[in-house]
């Protein structure tokens, strides 16, 4: 193999799953080729097929999927060539994976030694002992502290971080030419991930190691890669290097993702979010022609849908930037973005009066240990502290987003909020009524119809056994907003035509909707009642991009037009950058900080914030952003640390202080808090962390 | 609270209609087609015994007459006669009749007490969950045939009373199905999205969380259909079965396997029955089984 | 774990306690008349309230029940009526008669059912694991009483093979122990079997499997290391319950071939109304039924380290 | 042989001899009543013009061997006790009875080495065999046997044979008063029924005359045990003394009882052949025992069912012994019970039933058809009756004048065990079925079942074998005796019935009998279809074996072929 030659190289892969309806093609006339050290992304949305590329180049492609077509050259050898003892010497050794999920990729009975030393040993004959050493160092080079002990663990015992470590130093043992990453860090928390992606930039440079970076996250790519792909129901629409295709896409698709991207340098004023329609086609009902066709705004028939589209050059550079489109060079790229949808800005300044006022809302959830240390040591019975003296205030139109990463305490509070579970201390005062120790029981139809909630899961928010219809249709009656049927009929309808369904939807089960459509009787269902306060749980953590952006969209008209209060719990902060007036950042159950979003977004940030919005993966390649990686990991709640919870993972921990007294809330300004020991000048000292590139 | 406007008029064809649909994906798979099929066989031999038994299935009419042969009045006897001159063929057409009135009838009864007890456990959890999972513990560490001897030599063989000793040591089964089932169910968002409606624990149960625990359920109902009639035929077998002279395969086998050798047709159609019906219920749950886990 | 086991013997307690109140009330409602059992149908009524008075079925019940309860404390079963011998004489023998039949059919048991399980769980699909699916589900189908009957009459009444009782009166005798332990198999491998199965299937799809397939370590090494262990999680706690189940399902074949087990007894027990007996034959019962599922609940966190270290 | 007895030759005997020349009597008849009179079985023969049925062949029997038997092994620690035959047969061979009922059905002496009774039947005379002894060394006597009745006839006992000798007691008023303000009534021996004449000689004084005496003596509870029986713990199996050829070497309840020959002392018999006698028990399965004898596991079995026997017959190794009985099962009706209580439907019931089909059916016709009165064509006294047919025209007539124009539901219980007793219901209910009468039935195992035996309203129940008619009228048909299981109370009955416990020719006998036959058949209290065979099945090695009419095992006479 000359320094020329490409280290994998694919040709017009066809990949198909055989089903039931017959041939399902997940990939179609996939070709790509990387060079020894380079690292490419290969982003998409679900379903596109990117993933099964990975397994595609890996040759397994399980009970149903097969190889239909094209060829994939690894080191200038045709893998279909190899024998299955060539290819098992090449997985592994050669070409290595790490998974999205962690803790599913490590087998749960053997120890983190075993399926370490393994590797080497079965591609290199080396003994137990070498293999051992080996695992020793690659365990330190991903940066697990003891790495001795973590030899003797069980992946259970390991936090999602340190798992996707330990796979990370998997892959790396036998030094692979190459490695598939396949969304390596969407089941982690933020701060984690921008570990993880740091350590993974780190990592193939020290190794030289090629990427084949598989993310549906934009900014991530941008982060990691020197090229991107840009796949769309199993095709590549687009491909070039990261700047190429992120100033100047020359497909629709990719164009049109950008614009559904929410970027946390701009706000819902200055850039809308403008999402892409419909959805993406099922793999057996593609149409004709272009792909994007029917969801695309520049699609001409009998241009587009005529015939298969080649992936032609855009750039006839070097830059190797190509583009599946017909009309490319006919579209006015960046001019006719359509106009923004939202009305004039909201008059965001003209606070409306108080709707939900909480005061040192606290919630203990009691564990039960029944050990016999526990018992000698009277302990018991231990709290899970899942908020700590919550304190904020909602007004009437105004949206407040609740942001913080897995464990929290965010939902805990919703819960509280929705009357699931009762505060355990603190006051929640809602339209005037205290309602923190009143359960869901104790409230009035109206109170309930007041307040309501969208969930998280698209999947789980409606009852598969029940239609469309009968959803909305129950709480209109449950609420008393209407009780004659034919009203009631009439009044789901109108349900309908707000989330922008079609109305006969309403007799259509939940399984026949796709996952934005789902998200969409969600709200319905919550605005069926002429709620106050909608309570949106991670609405949109679970769609994809381009159906994010619409139902984003979709929940903050309906607010306007109705003048609800939105408080929006999320672990994005772009998405809530992008939406809310006003944000409260949580941590361990505690609010470190709280205030405008404007607040929150520039100095002076609580030294958590400061990491939140370093970790955002932006992708615009025109904002710098400042790194900042959080050490280890969070703490549980169970056993949260004395003094200030962050002060385990704070960078700019100022001693003992910190770890004995809760730190005070510090007023930069009226209604901006900060729960920190760090004087105020301090902080103001502190750097913007995302500055768009002027 | 009956919640019929709840779903609008025309879904009621739907599911109709839905139900074919599901029979429709039972196409998919052959060996559930098989069961379904050997269950059809035996529901149509049932409901139409009266047309299809050749004589009464409990005259008496010659004994010890071998299958395909006539007895000494010329009468024909496909499977022959048993030892006091009953026709095999009608006694297990009627008895058809026997095992798919009674193991329905326990399996439901057994259900719609295990359903409650699992339901309450499930979603109320505390102080309920832990009698009746204490409960169910304690009938389940008994080893059941023990318990339906004691029973039904207690209370009396009859269909009612085999009905009651199995739906006893059933539920508490179906209850820790049913539990678990509810156990993950309820933390569904749309069980939350119903709480905060305020709805009755009565509709989150029975609305909410009841009708999407089916899946499961009716595969294991199916093979617990199978179990039951093992159990009815093993009653049957020691004698504790349903009372004669309505037949009951497994008291067929019982009266007449002392003769297998020298008369074997009267004990291997019986067995040939029993176990082609268990055969049917096994494959019928393997295939839903089979059809749920591909979706 | 120490806590765990000490709470399962507490349940255990209880468990007993429950059941032979409840056998007691059973038994107590049940018509009949313990004098006549022992006295034989046709003894005089005047001779069954003279026996009734001499053993103290004149008392009321809990003070029977407590006498009961104490005696069985110290170790005193009572007396069966059906064999007019103390229960323990022959209780302890047939037990013991049970773990031999038992131990007989396990050791081809489970072997057989795991390898088979696997070896068609290991490719899901395959004419191997059709073939060894369409078995074990029809060998599950057919009750245990047709397979003895039909067993038998073609093992000993056509081929003279085998002896077609178990009695094993002159002793120990192994070839007897092949019918009954042979149906016993039939029944109940094809359960184990499809379990396994579907365990191996089901760990077989796993991300951990692919992890190692894509580690690029040999199949051998894959199934045996990777797969194996888990896949062997719940066939374990289903062999454990095996056990307590075999306690009732050898009723049948016990009765069948005349095995003087303890299911024979159980069922004689049970049908001759022989409270004492009853009472000692359930709390063993009960007592297998408990040990096991702890034993099965150890076992288990034993071999899944995810419940072990937590 | 000889003719002992001579001295003692009750007074009716000549008579008897010359009626039997003249055929006034039947061969039958006078060998019956001869024998219970105390004639010896081979006089009793001689007088008859016959050759005595001895054991043939002696001389080709062959010493040693095991016989292996199939039966349920029971409980067998007090013959007092003893509830069922299979009881017996296991001890029978340890302790014997004073009086043996053979091959033929005829009662011969024992342990008793002859008997002779007084004119009017009330005091008999048993001369006891001088040179039995116990296995323990003591020589049994006359004490033995007035201890073994005194026990029997004592309450605490427990013990069936109170009923069986119930001449020799008397029922008191206890002074006590029940639940229900009804006396309590005890039972004890009646004062001087038992007499001690000499060491080898006992003499009862009965209250009312029974010519079937030395019959009962014949009965499996009967067994004559040591005098010290209960001194020295009252359970034979701890304590096997008897005056048997076999000693009880092994015994697990519900598994096995091993009886190995006495080497310790001669047997007063003389000598057994077989070495040893094995009983296995194969649990309640008719099955396993078939099981058993086919794959070789048993030699014989205690007793072969109905169904089986075409089964045995396709064995090639098996023979199979039948004996035509005064076996029967009876579906008898409560008659103070409601709707038991109404004659007209009790008749309607007998009226359904063909016989000789029901015998054909459930019996294979293996025995005789019988006519709802309990007296058998194998009994002395049997008179013929016409003839009764099936005829449901009656029926319904009946069934409508009894108030149930419309048909009636009814239920009876059955026991489980053996098969030929519920098949017996499943075809009455078949039977009954045209006249409207929807009759169910109740199996139920035997541990229930004889819990309710005597107290059910309409129940099938099976009776054994007895050798006079008139002693089973006795037992069960007699106003207030205890296993009158039907609470027929007929004074009229009664007195016909002790009349005819007092003659003594067959002849005038079967006309008073033919009264009672009458008086039972019209007032319908049972519905009795047949007479069953019985069947005892062999491995062809086995020699010197029958079925005998109560199934008892008389193995010392036994040997083995090859």
């Amino acid at each position: 193999m000359d320094a020329e030659t490409p280290l994998l190289e694919i040709e017009d892969l066809c990949l198909s799953y055989y089903t039931r309806a017959g041939e399902i093609p997940a990939v179609i006339d996939f070709s790509l080729s990387l060079k020894a050290g380079e690292s490419v992304g290969l982003v998409g949305e679900s379903g596109c097929g990117k993933s099964t590329v990975a397994m595609g180049i890996m040759r397994y492609m399980g009970n149903n999927g097969d190889i239909v077509g094209g060829s994939i050259r690894f080191k200038g050898r045709d893998m279909a060539s190899l024998s299955t003892k060539e290819l098992r010497q090449l997985r592994g050794s050669e070409i290595a994976m790490v998974y999205q999920e962690p803790m599913a990729a490590l087998n749960p009975s053997l120890k983190i030694e075993t399926q370490l030393i393994e590797v080497p040993m079965c591609h290199e004959g080396i003994s137990a002992s070498e293999a051992r050493k080996r695992a020793i160092e690659i365990l330190e080079d991903v940066r697990l502290p003891d790495a001795e002990m973590m030899l003797k663990k069980y992946p259970h015992q390991l936090s999602g971080g340190q798992q996707q470590r330990v796979v990370i130093a998997m892959a790396l043992l036998s030094s692979p030419a190459l490695l598939l990453l396949d969304e390596p860090t969407t089941a982690l928390d933020v701060t984690v991930e921008a570990g993880i992606v740091e350590l993974i930039a780190d990592l193939s440079k020290k190794y030289g190691t090629a990427l084949l970076y598989i993310s549906h996250n934009l900014g991530l790519i941008l982060e990691v890669c020197d090229r991107v792909c840009v796949m769309y129901s199993g095709e590549v629409i687009e491909e070039g290097s990261i700047k190429e295709v992120f100033d100047k896409p020359r497909h629709p698709y990719t164009h049109g993702l950008f614009d559904c991207i929410p970027l946390p340098s701009a706000d819902k004023n200055a850039r809308p979010l403008v999402p892409i329609r419909g959805q993406l086609p099922l793999p057996h009902e593609r149409p004709k022609g272009c792909n994007f066709g029917p969801r695309c705004d520049h699609f001409e028939a009998g241009l587009c849908d005529a015939k298969n589209i080649p992936l032609e050059p855009i750039d006839a550079g070097a830059s190797g930037h190509q583009g599946r489109c017909v009309r490319w060079r006919d579209v006015r790229w960046g001019e006719e973005k359509p106009e923004a949808t939202v009305p004039a800005a909201a008059a965001s300044d003209e606070r409306g009066e108080e709707v939900l006022h909480v005061e040192n809302m606290q919630k203990y959830y009691p564990v039960h240990d029944r050990s016999i240390g526990a018992f000698i040591s009277r302990k018991g019975v231990r709290y899970v502290k899942a908020n700590e003296t919550l304190t904020f205030s909602a007004r009437r139109q105004e949206t407040v987003a609740i942001v913080g990463e897995s464990g929290c305490g965010k939902s805990t509070f919703a819960k509280v909020l929705m009357g699931l579970e009762t505060a355990t201390d603190g006051k929640i005062r809602f339209n005037g009524h205290e309602i923190g120790n009143q359960s869901v029981h104790d409230r009035t139809p109206s109170q309930l119809g007041s307040l309501q909630m969208v969930f998280q899961n698209p999947n789980d928010t409606l009852n598969p056994s029940i239609s469309v219809g009968g959803h909305i249709a129950r709480v209109i009656r449950k609420f008393g907003v209407e009780s004659d049927p034919d009203k009631v009929q009439e009044r789901v309808y109108k349900l309908l035509d707000l989330v922008k369904l079609p109305r006969d939807f309403a007799t259509r089960r939940p399984r026949q909707l796709s996952g934005g459509q789902k998200q969409r009787v969600g709200i319905a269902r919550a605005f069926a009642g002429n709620p106050a306060m909608v309570v949106a749980d991670e609405p949109v953590s679970a769609l994809d991009v381009s159906v994010q952006a619409a139902v984003t969209e979709l929940l903050m008209d309906i607010q306007r037009e109705h003048g609800t209060t939105l408080l929006f719990i999320s672990h994005d902060l772009s998405v809530v950058r992008y939406l809310a007036d006003r944000i409260i950042v949580m941590y361990l159950g505690q609010i470190m900080e709280s205030g405008t979003t404007d607040e929150i977004f520039s100095p002076p940030y609580h030294p958590y914030t400061e990491a939140l919005l370093s970790a955002i993966p932006i992708a615009d390649p025109h904002v710098t952003k400042r790194h900042i990686v959080l050490e280890g990991a969070l703490p549980s709640v169970l056993d949260p640390p004395k003094g200030c919870p962050f002060n385990t993972r704070c960078p700019k921990k100022l001693g003992d202080i910190c770890e004995r007294e809760m730190p005070p809330v510090q007023k930069p300004t009226e209604g901006h808090g900060i729960a920190c020991h760090i004087p105020l000048e301090e902080l103001r000292k502190a750097e913007a962390v995302i500055k768009a590139a002027s | 609270m009956t919640d019929r406007s709840l779903i609008p008029a025309s879904t009621y064809g739907n599911a109709l209609l839905r139900a074919l649909k599901s029979f429709g994906l039972l196409r998919e798979s052959i060996v559930g087609m098989i069961g379904a099929g050997l269950i059809l066989f035996w529901i149509i031999v049932a409901i139409f015994a009266p047309l299809i038994a050749p004589y009464p299935p409990n005259a008496t009419i010659a004994p010890f007459v071998m299958p395909w042969s006539t007895g000494p009045d010329g009468e024909f006897f496909l499977l022959g006669t048993d030892m006091i001159g009953r026709d095999i063929l009608s006694r297990i057409i009627w008895g058809s009749r026997t095992v798919l009135l009674y193991a329905p009838l326990a399996t439901l009864a057994a259900y719609v007490v295990g359903i409650a007890m699992g339901l309450a456990a499930g979603y109320l959890r505390g102080r309920a969950d832990d009698i009746l999972s204490r409960i169910g513990d304690i009938i389940l560490s008994f080893p059941v045939l023990v318990l339906y001897i004691l029973i039904i030599a207690t209370i009396g063989s009859s269909g009612i009373n085999i009905v009651i000793a199995i739906t006893f040591a059933s539920a508490p089964g179906i209850m820790r199905i049913v539990r678990g089932l509810v156990l993950d169910l309820r933390n569904r968002d749309y069980v939350a999205a119903a709480q905060t409606r305020g709805e009755s624990s009565w509709h989150i149960m029975l609305v909410e969380i009841l009708p999407n625990a089916r899946g499961p359920l009716i595969v294991d109902a199916c093979l617990r259909l199978g179990y039951v009639i093992i159990t009815i035929g093993v009653l049957g077998f020691l004698g504790l079965g349903l009372p004669p002279p309505d037949p009951d395969w497994g008291g067929m086998i019982n009266e007449t396997r002392s003769m297998a050798l020298a008369f074997p047709h009267m004990t291997v159609f019986p067995c040939i029955a029993i176990s082609s019906l268990i055969l049917g219920f096994n494959l019928l749950a393997d295939g839903l089984r089979e059809i749920s886990l591909r979706d | 774990m120490l806590i765990f086991v000490g709470k399962r013997i507490g349940f255990m307690i209880l468990t007993m306690v429950v059941v032979s109140i409840l056998l007691f009330l059973l038994l107590e409602i049940t018509p009949g008349n313990v004098a006549t059992k022992v006295l034989g149908p046709y003894s005089s009524e005047e001779q069954r309230n003279l026996w009734l008075e001499a053993h103290g079925y004149f008392e009321p019940f809990y003070v029977r029940y407590f006498a009961w309860l104490g005696n069985f404390a110290s170790g005193d079963f009572g007396d069966s009526v059906r064999f007019k011998v103390p229960v323990a004489d022959i209780l302890w023998p047939r037990l013991g008669n049970t773990a031999i039949l038992g131990i007989a059919t396990f050791a081809v048991m489970i072997p057989l059912s795991l390898i088979l399980g696997v070896l068609a769980g290991m490719r899901e699909g395959s004419k191997l694991d059709r073939s060894i699916s369409i078995v074990s589900i029809v060998t599950t189908s057919v009750p245990e009483f047709a397979s003895a009957v039909l067993i038998t009459a073609v093992l000993v009444f056509w081929l003279h093979l085998l002896p077609g009782t178990s009695t094993m009166s002159d002793g120990f005798d192994i070839l007897q122990l092949i019918l009954p332990a042979l149906v016993l198999i039939i029944y109940d491998f094809g359960y184990v079997t499809r379990m396994t199965r579907a365990s191996m299937a089901e760990v077989m799809t796993t991300q951990y499997v692919r992890t190692a397939i894509l580690k690029g370590l040999p199949y051998r090494r894959v199934v045996m290391r990777h797969a194996l262990r888990n896949a062997l999680i719940a066939p374990f706690t289903v062999i454990m319950l095996q056990i307590n189940w075999l306690l009732s399902g050898v009723i049948v074949v016990e009765f069948f071939f005349a095995y003087k087990g303890f299911g024979a007894l159980l069922l004689e027990a049970s049908l001759n109304q022989d409270i004492y007996l009853i009472e000692a034959c359930a709390m063993v019962a009960v007592f297998v039924a408990v040990a096991t599922q702890t034993i099965a609940d150890v076992g288990y966190t034993y071999l899944n380290p995810r419940i072990r270290f937590s | 042989m000889s003719k002992k007895s001579k001295t003692n030759t009750h007074s009716y005997i000549p008579e008897l001899v010359s009626k039997l020349r003249k055929g006034e009597v039947t061969r039958r008849d006078f060998l019956q009543t001869a024998t219970l009179l105390g004639v010896s079985a081979g006089a009793a023969y001689t007088m008859a013009g016959m050759p005595a049925p001895g054991r043939k062949a002696h001389a080709a029997a062959k010493k040693g061997g095991n016989l292996r038997v199939s039966m349920n092994v029971k409980a067998t620690d007090d013959p007092a006790t003893f509830d069922w035959s299979e009881k017996g047969n296991v001890a029978r061979h340890v302790t014997e009875p004073l009086v043996r009922v053979g091959e033929d059905g005829l009662a011969r002496p024992y342990l008793a080495e002859s008997w002779s009774a007084s004119e009017d039947l009330k005091t008999w005379t048993f001369n006891l065999r001088k040179n039995a002894t116990w296995s323990n060394g003591d020589s049994f006597g006359a004490d033995d046997v007035i201890h073994n009745f005194r026990r029997w006839l004592d309450p605490n006992t427990g013990s069936s044979n109170q009923g069986r000798f119930s001449s020799m007691t008397t029922t008191s008023d206890t002074g006590k008063k029940d639940e229900n303000g009804n006396a309590i009534m005890s039972t004890t021996e009646a004062g001087g029924a038992l007499e001690k004449i000499d060491d080898h000689t006992v003499r009862f004084h009965l209250n009312n005359a029974d010519l079937a005496l030395p019959e009962s003596m014949a009965d499996y509870p009967a067994l004559i045990v040591h005098k010290n029986f209960d001194d020295e713990g009252g359970d034979l199996i701890k304590n096997p003394v008897g005056t048997g050829p076999y000693a009880l070497k092994d015994f697990a309840v519900g598994e096995k009882a091993t009886l190995v020959r006495r080497s310790d002392a001669a047997w007063w018999g003389g000598e057994v052949n077989l070495d040893r006698i094995s009983y296995i028990d194969h649990g309640d399965d008719p099955a396993a025992q078939i099981a058993a004898l086919a794959s070789g596991q048993v030699d014989t079995n205690y007793q072969t069912s109905i169904e089986q026997v075409e089964t045995i017959k396709n064995i090639p190794d098996l023979n199979i012994y039948e004996r035509v009985t005064a076996q029967t099962g009876i579906a008898r009706m409560h008659v103070t019970a409601a709707p038991y209580d109404n004659k007209k439907l009790r008749q309607a019931i007998q009226a359904c039933v063909d016989h000789d089909k029901m015998l054909q059916i459930v019996y294979r016709g293996r025995g005789g058809a019988a006519e709802d009165h309990h007296v058998s064509p194998v009994h002395p006294e049997y008179a013929e009756l016409p003839k009764q047919t099936q005829d449901y025209a009656k029926a319904k007539a009946l069934l409508a004048e009894a108030g149930y124009a419309d048909g009636i539901d009814l239920r009876i219980d059955c026991v489980a065990n053996p098969a030929w007793e519920q098949n017996a219901c499943k075809a009455l209910s078949e039977m009954v079925k045209p006249a409207g009468i929807n009759l169910a039935i109740n199996i139920m195992p035997g541990g229930s079942y004889w819990d309710v035996w005597a107290s059910t309203p309409f129940g099938f129940t099976a009776w054994t074998h007895r050798p006079l008619g008139v002693q089973v009228l006795n037992l069960a048909y007699r106003s207030g005796v205890s296993w009158n299981e039907t609470n027929y109370s007929n004074p009229e009955f009664d007195k016909t019935l002790d009349k005819a416990g007092a003659i003594l020719d067959p002849n005038e006998r079967r006309v008073v009998t033919r009264k009672l036959q009458e008086i039972l058949q019209d007032d319908a209290i049972i519905s009795q279809s047949f007479w069953r065979s019985v069947f005892v099945t062999a491995n062809k090695r086995v020699q010197g074996l029958y079925a005998q009419v109560a199934l008892e095992h008389h193995y010392n006479d036994v040997w083995l072929d090859g």
